[in-house]
């Protein structure tokens, strides 16, 4: 059996810190910073009803921002439910982000090359193979990304996506964010393989572990699965190990099923204290700076919720706009009927 | 008797049914140590252990395609569905084969197995958590569907589907778990599944509904009798599979006026259904076209446009006074 | 102009479409080197290749996902489903994500793409086989739905059906396939998605129906009035969803009759919806309840049965006389 | 990364043959022959118009049949399609299975703990492991084992069976014949994992190889796979490497895409003809006796034919009678109607 060791950057005896370039590790800081900072305020926004039920990252800004920022911008990004953070670093305004906490937006915007994230778990995984064969096919040198959780790996459509992608050696990144938990079924429950990275054995494809509070060790094996793709050498199914410190959503309270002791090691691995530290040491960026940068963050997470709820509430009819180029015409009376109901 | 809500009049009777028969058991996503994203599972691990109540891995399909065999196998499985929206990966297990092994093998084996599912909208929750699919389950054959709108027809509804020889999908409207509270016997009841329930008695018009639609139905009728002196007889039809034709067809028979209220978008719902057999048990006494007042013919949207989205008493007021007035 | 059946027509549509459109792709189980278990894409894997005609691994959801993928992505998928019945292990891709990714994005992304899909009965298939499935395609928003009756309809139907911005399901009757021939233009033109078609007028009675129920609606017509001297209107609905709701209802307001024909089940089929949609838009012109004439409530049985569970002429003329009768 | 060796006893240099009680060899051997009979004069039956579309096992018989007789009766069986042979091993009387070929009764019958054969491809396999559980359970020591094939693994429902019987440590044997094709698709184009076996690592269960034209590994295996299964040790996978020698059903034409160079080589490895010079090796069988032998499935399945072909045309209206215990209203009104309707 293979041995599946753990890719670290920033470990004792790790390498390759300098194949990430400086102001990519500063940048990454950054984002991170403002996920931290974003979900803690709407863990608040939503105690007190301001927002709908919610799902923070943190524990997991490493995985999660260091793995968008290996990306190029036209590559296709097929996100999950708790993947507000990397469609931000893809391109998705923090603004919409807030707005779609709200109820009020979309969860993608604009131009960003990003699927609307999935609601049902794993589904979207072959989404992401279709995405990039249709790249292959009009000739562009990019590739697309799935982002899913270690639950994600029971789920159907993540075997038939990874089969396909092996046979059609698509270029396609599988990005599992092995958390811990699924909800509150553990790791150990959800399947029986010791790994998840070794699931790639079953499609012929190639199967990564990474520490994955280690920012640098994600960018760079997001890297490397990215080139890997584009030089035709088939899809990467990429097992970032990392923690998931919060609740499930808002409506979750892991005091029911998680044991504290676990908590608090993995609070030791904060992968943002972890980055900050590294940061100093190299003199990247002082603790001055980072705190500078927390500030920044905190305020400007502060105005922007102002101006999201500052928005108009909704037009009750524009939920009839999208779902065909030109509704049909029972549709179109139902959306009459609905102007005559609000007057 | 206690007054409970229907999220402890289902683990009540979960309980009594776990307790009662070595056969029953549970499985689900986070149904055991967690208690169900709802709670309605709550205490059950603890009181019956992990082979009893058990946390599976998150694969909709596995969860009913274990249930199947564990049913043929002469267990009484009772699968949960966490939300209606995540039953679709899963559907293939009731439309291939929980709906045909008994017919297939000629009623050699059957399955007898019940699929909790919470479902419907009006909770505020995220994109995709408030779909209401029954249309698809009544469109199945094999399969019996039931929808409580109290307490106690949850708990006597769910002795009821375990009783069945079938496999039944029991629908829990998500916005009645914790609505209100009424008297539930403890011990075992059973409400039957086929025969629909006269909610309130009314001459002039029927009005049928199912879950959380049913407490807006009351409403309106109260506010149609006080305002508009008619009276508006609420069916809660609580079965929707098998189709209570005889029932149906009694009130508007009746009452010579009908409207059908669900949450679940107009085209091809169960209320298409619910016409289509007024149709053909009270045509000759209909009065008025019957209306339908549903949800719209789109996908259910964001939270922030849910008010709109789902049928109000606006909107079922104005129906019913429509269809009095023709 | 060329006289060819239901297949030639499909799979001329579909040589068209790839030759001239490089965005077009075929993908599903055994359509490549095998040219399809019907011989509908034969021929085309030979003419444009693996990377255009995709042969693909045994799995619906992953077909069903990837051309959501590669629609998104700028491709024209045309997915198939080998049989209707084993749609359903894909389902969840079609209602959770075909449908709505244009309404969950805000009109930002849009999924072109088409799923052909050989359905229905009557060639002594073997089990599960045979289903008529398309109840569940209808109620999910987001979804166009079509059914050509005709070897023209068929082609001009797939033109308009890959021209669309939406995802489309294709239904094609196996029973009809090489059932006749009828002159079908080469090149490109377009039956439009929406309105039905009066395949036959009349003034005393409106039959419904698609697919392989046409011809039976047809040959039902030419007897009524060869024997009892009424005048049936058979309207090919065409298009399932979005339902023709004026060409339904006018037909009806002409004729003050109605029934409709279809061969999946009764309860939650489509009948309910074709009815549901006469009582909104013809009601106080109607002279009689509207008939189903349908399958049976129960799985497609063994094809010992087959005759007795599908309609036929004697189902459908007993309905059509009542109808006219009363 | 493991070898995943091929298991075979009857090979030059295999052993483990005394294992397999020589009567048992023989009842192998004559249910392998009444198989080959009954296909082989079905696809006949085809032709003429008198039995409905038909799956023949030929080239498959020593993965069909041998592995049905590793069972116990009380075991619980999930057969596809193709698995008449496995299902009358197992006790569905042949006379049963004559009688589903035209399409009038049930693909199982009478006491057998057998589902009805599952016509969407690898959807049961759930079932298999839900037998499993409720067996143990029960307390009876037994197993439930599941017939698919190579294209069979590429369902979603393939690999939610596989996890959820891993996490539970199912007593459930997954038997998968390899038979190279899929209809039209070629094993290579089904997957890129080198063998179907090592999905097993996916899974934390235990993979086997077993060549499957060899009648005697596959009992062995089978009998391997149950000992465990009831020994607390798990699920596993097998994966038997046999040959379609025949059409998929009888609506298929192998010429279309499968290279007759193939089937050549793979028509010199038919599992009888093997079993039988094994057994005249062995002296447990003459050349003799298996004519004979031949001779007397012939005769038994032109008489059984004729008998099922004897037997009444079907009641129309049992279709009813089956799917509820007590037919609701609707049904019997339409059950009602249809006698009126046939008079
Ligand atoms: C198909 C489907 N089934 C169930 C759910 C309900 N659900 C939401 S999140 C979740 C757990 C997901 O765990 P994991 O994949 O590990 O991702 P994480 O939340 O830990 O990021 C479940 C069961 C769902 N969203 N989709
Ligand atoms: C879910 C599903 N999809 C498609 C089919 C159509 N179909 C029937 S058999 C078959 C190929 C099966 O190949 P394999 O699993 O290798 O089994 P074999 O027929 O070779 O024994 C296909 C695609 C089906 N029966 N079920
Ligand atoms: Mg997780
Ligand atoms: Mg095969």
């Amino acid at each position: 059996m293979e041995t599946w060791p753990i890719y670290r950057v920033m470990g004792p005896d790790a390498n390759d810190e300098d194949r990430v370039p400086d102001p990519v590790k500063v940048k990454i800081y950054e984002d991170m910073v403002l996920l931290r900072t974003f979900d803690e305020k709407t863990i608040t926004l939503q105690r007190q009803g301001r927002v709908g039920t919610f799902p923070p990252s943190i524990g997991q800004e490493a995985s999660e921002i260091a793995s968008a920022h290996a990306l190029s911008k036209e590559d296709w990004l097929a996100p999950s439910y708790r993947d507000h953070g990397a469609l931000y670093v893809h391109g998705v305004p923090f603004e919409n982000v807030i707005l779609f906490a709200m109820g009020k937006a979309s969860s993608i915007s604009g131009q960003v090359r990003a699927l609307p994230t999935s609601i049902p778990i794993a589904t979207h995984l072959p989404h992401a193979v279709g995405l990039a064969w249709a790249a292959r096919r009009q000739g562009e040198a990019v590739v697309a990304m799935a982002y899913f959780g270690d639950g994600g790996t029971s789920e159907g459509d993540f075997h038939e996506a990874l089969n396909f992608a092996g046979v059609l050696k698509a270029p396609v990144i599988f990005f599992c964010q092995n958390n811990g938990w699924a909800i509150s079924v553990p790791v150990r429950w959800q399947t029986a393989s010791p790994t998840l990275a070794q699931k790639a054995l079953a499609y012929g494809v190639h199967g990564q572990r990474v520490d994955g509070n280690d920012a640098l060790a994600v960018y760079q094996a997001v890297k490397a699965a990215r080139e890997r793709a584009l030089a035709g050498e088939g899809p990467t199914l990429i097992e970032a190990l990392t923690y998931r410190l919060g609740p499930h959503t808002t409506a979750d309270d892991p005091s029911r099923y998680r044991p504290l002791e676990e908590w608090e090691v993995w609070r030791q691995r904060d992968p943002l204290v972890r980055l900050g530290r590294y940061l100093a040491e190299r003199g990247l960026l002082s603790e001055a700076e980072q705190a500078a940068i927390q500030e920044r963050a905190r305020a400007w997470i502060n105005r922007a919720v102002e101006a999201a709820e500052a928005t108009p509430p909704v037009d009750p009819t524009a939920m009839f706009r999208y779902l065909y180029a030109e509704p049909p015409p029972r549709l179109l009376a139902q959306m009459q009927a609905l102007q005559e109901e609000i007057g | 008797m206690a007054e409970i809500n229907m999220v402890t009049a289902i683990n009540q009777a979960l309980a009594e049914l776990l307790a009662s028969d070595p056969r029953v058991v549970l499985l689900g996503e986070d149904i055991g140590v967690n208690g169900g994203v709802f709670r309605v599972t709550e205490g059950l691990y603890e009181r019956f252990g992990r082979d009893r109540v058990m946390d599976t891995p998150l694969a909709e399909s596995g969860i009913l395609g274990a249930a199947i065999g564990m049913a043929v196998g002469g267990l009484r499985p009772i699968a949960e569905i966490q939300f209606m929206g995540f039953l679709y990966p899963g559907l293939d297990q009731l439309i291939s084969h929980a709906g045909r092994i008994r017919h297939r093998s000629l009623g050699a084996l059957s399955v007898p197995m019940v699929v909790r599912i919470p479902y419907g909208g009006g909770i505020r929750a995220p994109e995709q958590h408030a779909d209401s699919a029954e249309a698809y389950l009544v469109h199945t054959p094999g399969l019996k569907v039931v929808v409580p709108s109290t307490p106690y027809d949850a708990k006597g509804l769910l002795y009821a589907a375990l009783a069945q020889d079938s496999p039944v999908a029991f629908l829990e409207p998500i916005r009645l778990y914790r609505l209100g509270r009424m008297e539930v016997p403890e011990g075992p009841y059973q409400v039957p599944i086929g025969p629909s329930r006269v909610a309130r008695e009314g001459r002039d018009l029927s009005l049928f509904a199912w879950g959380a639609m049913v407490p807006l139905a009351l409403a309106c009728a109260e506010e149609i009798a006080r305002e508009d002196g008619a009276e508006v007889e609420v069916v809660d039809l609580r079965t929707l599979a098998p189709v209570d034709v005889e029932g149906i067809g009694r009130s508007v028979r009746k009452t010579g006026r009908a409207v059908v209220v669900h949450e679940a978008p107009m085209t091809g719902g169960v209320g298409a259904e619910v016409v289509a057999t007024i149709n053909e048990t009270a045509f000759w006494w209909l009065k008025a076209p019957v209306a339908r007042v549903t949800g719209f013919d789109l996908p259910y949207p964001p939270y922030a446009w849910e008010e709109f989205y789902l049928p109000g008493s606006k909107r079922l007021l104005k129906a019913l006074r429509e269809t009095l007035r023709e």
